[in-house]
This record gives C-alpha cells, structure tokens and sequence, in this order.
C-alpha cells in the first residue's frame, strides 16, 4: 500500500529500504520527512492537532501518487501523514520515491509533497502561550505547486 | 433529498457544526448555490459568504462553484489545508 | 562531522534522526539514497568497485557542503560515501539536509548530489558478463551541475 | 625539485601506473605543460594527450592546464568522476 495516513509514529529507514527491496533497479531514492517546528510566525509552539476528513484524505493522497507516477517513471513511491496531536520534533508527513536516476526521484518526491501541501485535506491547530490557533495557509505553497502546472 | 454537510478545522468552529443532514431547496443544485444559501442563515454563517476563503469538496473530491449538488452527495466545506 | 568517506554500510533511520535531533527548529528533511543498479546500459551488473582519491574525496565533499549551506540557510547536513566493491542494491551514497522548510531542503539535498556527481573524485568500475569496466561520465550529470551556476 | 604524480581509474589502468615521483623539467611550470610533457613518454601515455577527458587536481583541487605545478605539489590526473 503507498498511502498511510495514521495517528501512530512511522519508522523512517525501514520506509526508505522498503522502496528499494528486491528491487535492484532502484538507483535512486528520494525522501522527506516533515517535522513539528517550535516556532511558527514569531509565537512559540507548544503542540500542534492536526485535523484532517478521513475518507477524503487517502483519496487525495493517492490521487497525487497516481498523478506523480504519471508523469515520472517511478518503481515504488509511499506517502505517510500522521494526524492528532503531535508535538515539536514529531514526524508529521514522509514520502519516498524510489527511481532508476535521481532527477525523476527528486521531482516526483518535491512534487508530491507540493501538491500534498494544497490538495491533502489536512488541517493545523497550534498551541502557543497566546492560546490555540488554526494555521493560516501560505501563499508560497499555492505558487510551490502551481509551477508544476507550466512544466 | 438530503445531502451530508461536513465542516472542517477553524470553520467547524466558527459555525459550532461538524456536520448535518441537510434538505436540499429548490434552487440550490450546485455547491456555489448550497454555500450561499448556508451563508444566509444568519449569525455566524456568514463564515461561508462570498468572499471568505472556502474551499469545497464533493463525494471526498475537491470541487468548485459551479459544480453540482445532487441528493445522497457528501459535501464538505473547510479552509485551505495546510497538512504536511 | 558532517561528511565520511568509508568503506562500511550505514543506517539511514539513524542518519536522518540525526539530523533532526534536538533542533525542533527544523520542518523539513530532505534525503536521497544512491544504490548500485542491477544493470547498467544494457549489461547486468554483478558487482561493482567504487575507487577514490582518498584525501581529495572528503575536501570535495567538505566544499560542495560549504556552498550548499552559503546558498540556503541550513541546520544541518551530512554526507556519506562509500567505496569499495558492492553489489547490486547496495547503498553507495547519503546525502540528509535539514531546514526550516522544504524548499530550501530539497533544493540543497539535490544540489550536493549534482555537485557529488560532477566534482568528488570516485570512480566506478562495474562487472558485467563481457567483463570489467570503468563507467564513462554521463553529460546528463554535467548539465544538472550547471544549471545551478545561472540561478 | 620533484612532484608526487596519481592517476586513478581508467587512467590508472591505460598507465599501468598508480603513483610516481617527478622531477619537473625546465619548462614544465603548468599542469598542461607537464600533462603534455608525459603524453610524450610514448607507448601508452598519450592516453595523457590533448582531446583526451582527462581531469587534473592541484593538492586535492580540481585544476585547470593554466594552474602552476610547483616542487612539493601533489599532482593527479584522472576520468571524469562517477561516484553517486
């Protein structure tokens, strides 16, 4: 299965071998790991919730697998985005990619984790000393997946 | 005749409603349609009015405005995401 | 120390925690894994031996480092290579980059390996059924190095 | 008066030479001029002559033919690189 999306912690080295088993035509692996940062617009960051519309989201995820392996010839990709509450230093997303050269490896890797951050209905609560917040979307993200538009 | 509302993340809370069977009216066939009439209900609906920045799923699929509402769909309204 | 040269495996969980620990400032680890493909312009690989300039090797790698952390405000970065003879699947290089957040992590994770392919002194010598041979540069790799010189 | 002189890989191979000692000639200050000074020996060192890839390091440096070769430097010449 290439989409996870669970409450519980992943084990990241055992993820990247996994790509790669039996499977010597793998030259390149790509991987990101997302993690909970203790700041986040000048406030510090106690823990965060993160919300997300169970049924949509592993849909979503898989849509942008599918749209990944389209477009790059990929042996193996697996995406994980934990939900609840986590807290600064916990993994939140990983996604791997597994190819015969890096270039496709990278660019599939950055691409998915792009349109994961615009298309993946998943939702931030932080807390901080000035009490619990939703995280405001960023712009950046927008234009970060939009590039991939032109290509 | 009823759809399935879902809200979500900081909209969940301004409207205090996760979710709700909801009566389609003559008139609203699209998702466009359905937000605005939500957003007439007054008080804190107006979370939902043109302009503020809502996104919209149908059947768990990212849809838009124009997009039609049918009996037996679940649609979904909620913030832009910021996962990952 | 942020780069080794060496001949053993290593343990890219480990690595890549490694990165993160203890610096909840960063959101975004970016890695890459290279491993010895099966087969390689059309001949099946049954071993091959990476040689280096050992010396040169780890200044190499130490400046590509230096510039990607002069380019992209970095936390941390480490860089592994091994030499010797491996085999099919085997991993051959690790490059983990740790930032603020995904943008500049992936783009100095595949800037050092576009740097690595082009600049550190390794060689590899793979063995196929019509015998052994030096694996000739591939201009792919020059050009993905030069693009990061116009931007 | 001498330089420590490496070849690797295929070089190494072509050479049948690892490493030597050499004691620079008048007239040979640059790393073209002692590359070209070697493709002369005959035999297999015109693997070392112009048109060929080959790459040099000054001191563990990469070096251009313009770069002087000094006594004490250490001095190699080798393929392209093709690690990762």
């Amino acid at each position: 299965m290439s989409v996870s999306v669970q409450q519980a912690d992943f084990d990241v080295g055992a993820e990247i071998a996994a790509l790669s088993q039996d499977r010597h035509e793998v030259g390149a692996v790509a991987s990101f790991v997302g993690l909970v940062r203790d700041i986040s617009g000048g406030s510090n960051v106690a823990a965060m919730t993160l919300e997300h519309y169970p049924g949509m989201t592993e849909k979503s995820l898989e849509e942008i697998v599918e749209q990944a392996r389209a477009r790059w010839s990929l042996y193996a990709v697996r995406v994980i985005h934990r939900f609840g509450r986590l807290e600064p230093g916990d993994r939140i997303v990983f996604v791997g990619v597994a190819g015969a050269h890096r270039g496709e490896s990278f660019a599939a890797c950055e691409f998915i984790m792009d349109y994961l951050k615009t298309r993946a209905p998943f939702w931030k609560l932080e807390e901080t000393p000035e009490g619990a917040h939703w995280v405001d979307a960023r712009d950046s993200d927008d234009s970060a997946a939009a590039r991939w538009e032109k290509e | 005749m009823t759809v399935k509302i879902l809200y979500f993340a900081s909209l969940k809370d301004a409207l205090g409603c996760a979710e709700e069977n909801f009566s389609l009216p003559s008139g609203v066939s699209t998702i466009g349609e359905l937000r605005n009439f939500l957003a007439e209900r007054g008080d804190n609906w107006n979370a939902l009015a043109e302009g503020r920045n809502v996104r919209a799923a149908r059947n768990q699929r990212m849809a838009s405005a124009s997009d039609s509402v049918v009996p037996g769909d679940e649609i979904a309204f909620f913030p832009p995401v910021t996962g990952g």
